[in-house]
């Protein structure tokens, strides 16, 4: 099972193309990027992987996985996991519409809580929304069904977003819903919460696997460029050093991603996905701190674009769970 | 090289009291948003307050209005700011370097019209020390000073000099003469202090830090007029100088205890509650090792008093709690498990984001780890540094 | 550089079912004390049956007595002997490097010579590279052959030469030509067989181990005689043809597996209790690691069966590997957080201790972890190693 | 509260005389050292911090522990420890006799169990006793009770030894008695269990702090002299690396036990001890790591001495607690 690599050339220059580094600081400045989502949109890779008969692009899996790398790679401010492998993944699963606009999703943060009401309306809260000040719908499981929602960024009744942010400055929202009007299908098996959470983690391995490739290549870049003692950075052993874990990292990323990958196109994939999670957070934390390490106060400027990279990898690390919670079920 | 155990005397104990009953009072828990380290919140009120007790320029001598006390009754006060996360940005320079160094190398012209605001804490310096192409390389300084009646005519660019946008004046090394006259690039610097907002020709720009934050700044000289009462000590002999500040900066609280804070919140969240063992060992972890390292620390202090010059024992303990610092963030990340938000209802989660994202600037400040390391190993060799 | 994803084939799968009966049936747990990777017993009888099997010079030509097999059979085979800790220690250099460097650039009659003992088990080979002053800087060679009728006279001392005193021959690195003729280390160096116990003027001592055992000897030279017959490919290429030989080296499964089977026997013994979540998650996070590094390492040998020479991604893995090993010890240690001994009841304690006593050699075997990051860091630059 | 320099020169000079790398050697081979243990015991530093009227050498606990760093500074092959501030503290503390030899103790072991009969004998077995084939007598708490029972090298009725060592080849021994003759009286308040071990912890990171001393000091030696790639491999930025850490770790280890000793002096000391025990556990792993990685092969010989020190401090890392252990009584 491969890739056809017409999807790697079209995301990866359709990125190259939008994702400037002028671009995704005004997203972090505005909240959003209309112009790249619809961009993104247009192409339909925003639903590559659900079948063309629930209304997504069809494709497989990997073809997703593949354009969440390249999301990563050139950390687009989009939320193309969100609508594509996670929502519209929920809603066609159960037969629900999927809507043009963005999809987002309940990450399952600490403290939320959705009942669905008698009369078929949703209430509750739930935080660490991404994009939620975007999103058309939401969807999520409440209680074996998959629920979708409308949101449209907050302004229809019934529903209040709080803006947030994540640690990289993307859109990470409280949505309150009080007896939201929603649909509701009950959940196929092999869908719920211990399934959704897995394929979040999947997609979040992806992501990494792109955001560490690039930071590492900016990395080797930089020290062959940058002079110090009359030399590049490059040839000092400490630097070196940085330079090897980084490369490892991106190698080790992108490797578990893509085996998670392979090993969840047949199945539930438990300890492929836990170890994949596990192995890119980590890799996530080491090379962080080398590429940071190895750029010094350059590094922590706006106007340099490690940033875009490190500070996602700071965030995807802890979406979806942490290095502990997979450990031990990599464990079992 | 020895670190000789010490402890805090009744007097030193009472000093502690004192800070941590004025901080209780003018920062009860929950007025303010602790800041970490040396990202301290810029507050020249607070700083005065500090200065009416006697606590900004404190080792500096009376006669410049400072307190004449020791280096161990500056760790005392320090240690406790930074524990508190009290906003001492304002002060924060001009009370650990600058002060000192005007009183070492400066006139008595400079000492009276310098360092009694500092001691006000009327008066914040920034350091410009680094230049675009310099890096960790400090002596390979550009910006250069020609001769010029009664001055000096300063030209160049230097970079990420820490809040220049908030404080009052800056101490610049420059060069005074080029190295191919000089023939060695630590030769021929001199330092010269400089106002920052009125001064003809000095331009400065924001860096924006990459949450958006500013701290850094360029500060930019065209044809910058400096008189000569302004150069501190010799000209030429800047490097040297330089280098007893940056001693002074190492080895000090603030390079083990810019994270500690974020610890004691979840020690205050998580205070009556039912620990886990995850949670109870990673706590005895770091308090072993921040008792063990501020013992070092506070041995350091005990030898400046005492008269020596530890320059390989601070740049030993510099790293130890440089390393120590990138590791307990690690182990919180971890322990907690959870997504980070600089928005989160809990104090000790929007610490723990605020430590995450400046984290990596933790090895930077004041010489990278690798020359901290390259200053050390020359010291255990018995080279020069 | 790319590790294409890869899974075992069919074919495969059956190769590693059927060394796993193998092992069951020679090495049934209990039987033997599982050696650690590298330091695995000696044990012709051993290799021998392995060689009846077709598993030793696997992927050496048919027409030489090898099995014509591909990479990754090789790695799994080499996989199952080292989690098994099975006595591979005889044809274990010879199987790995020797073979393949003879066949590649040796003459028929060489081949007719070595390569079917090789592969029939019954030859066992050493290494003769280092010397007493070179360290890493493996080019550095002294040790001097002088050209004398029909061959060579070899005077000079290599040392760390694993296992002389139990293998049949060497292959030894040699300076034919002195450096300030040929200009450059790497030039003037040639490689030749000689016989570790029928040599004239060959002498061997051993040197013993931190814990007592014997795997290190010095090999001293005086006079010896080496006939033109036994110089291996052409004369003054030997670094280049050594080289060759080092990438076979890295990468292997040796590397993040010798200590692995310690793990898997602490899962033995600890097997049917209830786990505590703190060992749990260390089993969890071993798990992981092993399986994301064995992806890589299992990619490495695809390319090789592609016929890519990936020198750099296998100095990743292999950097990757060693400190996946150090960690691991450390972890292991903490964890069961007992006194280890050589003699405990537990065959997990008694391996645990062999892997803290034989640890920090992982860093060295095959070249220093420094030299490792080097070679990868100079070709992520794209320079030359 | 300080050290009598005289403490210091005496001892240093009376174990770089007997502890050459052959008697070291040699030692390990015979599991026993009667040269060096008689020298030590005459200069009375083998019941240091003992008072005189119990028959000890009287002097201060933090006396005791520069002994203790000293015997770790030369890897002396004799059970200094055990003998002075663990046995005979125990027996002196309940006002039974010292004997003129070697006292031993029960570190306390997986799996040990000793108890006293009704006839006053004493059964059981204790394990990873140090030198415990040398021992004239064991010290031991059982039921509330110091015990002081015969050992004599095994070579009593109701006695036996098996040979057992630690990891730095020193005897680590298992005792089985079998209704030996003991003598026993109450243990007085403050001698426990509890305080026994974190006195076993203390002497262990008095050690430790001698040892990593010294692997810094052989580690720096090492580097300036030993040449590769035409100059001393201190130049290179990886090698100072590891002189730096192993220097920081020598520092922090004795820093730790000198503050712990001054602590002890005073009181439990509890989260003193505890505190110093973790910190020296890990800088003798960083450290051990450190200063091999900067020995490359030499270090992993028995003709060069860098391992009398290693070996010593991966089995005194485990002995009395390891980091887990101590770092949750630190944490309450």
């Amino acid at each position: 099972m491969t890739v056809d690599a017409l999807i790697t050339e079209t995301a990866d220059r359709l990125f190259a193309r939008l994702c400037t580094h002028e671009a995704i600081q005004a997203a972090e400045a505005n909240g959003s990027a209309p112009e790249i989502w619809s961009a993104f949109a247009e192409t339909g890779f925003a639903w590559i992987s659900i079948p063309e008969s629930s209304g997504g692009s069809g494709g497989t899996l990997l073809d997703a996985l593949e354009v969440l790398r390249l999301v990563g790679y050139h950390a687009a401010p989009i939320p193309a996991a969100e609508t594509g492998m996670l929502g519209s993944w929920l809603l066609a699963s159960a037969g629900l519409a999927l809507p043009d606009g963005i999809v987002t999703i309940a990450p399952g943060a600490r403290g939320d809580a959705l009942s669905l009401n008698a009369d078929g309306t949703l209430t509750g809260t739930v935080s660490m929304v991404p994009w939620g000040r975007s999103a058309e719908r939401l969807a999520v499981i409440v209680d074996g069904q998959v629920v979708s929602v409308a949101v449209a960024g907050g302004a229809v009744e019934h529903v209040t977003v709080e803006p947030r942010t994540s640690l990289a400055g993307e859109p990470r929202d409280a949505i309150t819903f009080t007896k939201a009007p929603a649909e509701a299908a009950t959940a196929p098996d092999g869908v719920d919460a211990a399934s959704f959470r897995l394929r979040g983690a999947l997609s979040r391995v992806a992501l990494m696997g792109g955001a560490i490739e690039k930071m590492s290549q900016l990395t080797v870049s930089y020290a062959q460029e940058r002079k110090q003692f009359g030399q590049a950075i490059a040839r000092f052993q400490a630097v070196q050093q940085h330079l090897v874990w980084a490369a490892q990292d991106a190698a080790l990323a992108r490797s578990v991603a893509e085996i998670a990958g392979l090993a969840a196109s047949r199945g539930p994939a438990k300890f492929e996905i836990a170890s994949a999670k596990l192995n890119a957070n980590q890799a996530a934390t080491r090379a962080t701190k080398a590429c940071h390490q190895a750029h010094g106060a350059m590094g922590m400027t706006q106007e340099y674009p490690l940033h875009h990279y490190s500070r996602r990898l700071w965030a995807w690390r802890s979406e979806f769970g942490g290095t502990n919670e997979w450990s031990r079920v990599a464990g079992r | 090289m020895r670190f000789t155990p010490t402890e805090l005397t009744v007097d030193e104990l009472a000093l502690q009291a004192e800070v941590r009953e004025f901080l209780a009072e003018e920062l009860p828990p929950g007025s303010h948003e602790p800041g970490l380290g040396m990202s301290a919140a810029h507050d020249p009120a607070f700083s005065k307050k500090m200065a009416e007790r006697g606590w900004v320029g404190m080792a500096l001598p009376t006669e410049w209005g400072g307190s004449n006390k020791k280096a161990v009754d500056r760790f005392i006060v320090v240690e406790e700011m930074l524990r508190w996360g009290a906003p001492v940005g304002y002060h924060w320079v001009a009370d650990r370097q600058t002060g000192s160094v005007i009183v070492k190398f400066g006139t008595d012209e400079q000492k009276a019209r310098f360092v009694p605001k500092i001691c006000a804490g009327e008066l914040g310096f920034s350091i410009g020390m680094s230049e675009p192409d310099s890096g960790s390389d400090l002596a390979s300084v550009t910006t250069r000073a020609e001769r010029d009646s009664g001055g000096w005519i300063v030209n160049g660019t230097k970079i990420w000099t820490s809040n220049a946008h908030t404080n009052d004046w800056f101490i610049c090394l420059l060069r005074t003469k080029p190295v191919d006259e000089v023939g060695n690039k630590r030769e021929g610097l001199s330092q010269m202090l400089i106002d920052l907002h009125n001064t003809p020709g000095l331009e400065l720009s924001p860096i924006p830090f990459l949450n958006g934050e500013v701290h850094f700044n360029e500060v930019s000289f065209n044809d910058v007029f400096v008189p000569d009462e302004n150069v501190v000590g010799t000209p030429g002999m800047g490097w040297n100088q330089n280098t007893t500040e940056m001693a002074y900066e190492r080895g000090g609280p603030d390079r083990w205890l810019s994270t500690f804070s974020t610890v004691e919140q979840l020690l205050r969240e998580t205070a009556g509650t039912d620990l886990d063992t995850r949670t109870l060992e990673l706590f005895g972890e770091l308090a072993a090792r921040w008792w063990g390292i501020r013992n070092m620390s506070l041995s350091v202090a005990r030898l400046i008093d005492a008269g020596e010059a530890p320059s390989v024992e601070s740049a030993l303990v510099k790293e130890m709690g440089t390393r120590f610092e990138i590791e307990t963030i690690e182990r919180l990340v971890e322990l907690v498990d959870t997504e980070l938000s600089l928005e989160s209802s809990s104090l000790f989660e929007r610490l723990l984001a605020q430590c995450v994202l400046t984290g990596p600037g933790n090895t930077i400040r004041g010489g990278t780890i690798e020359i901290l390391r390259s200053v050390a190993s020359k010291g255990l060799q018995g080279l020069p540094a």
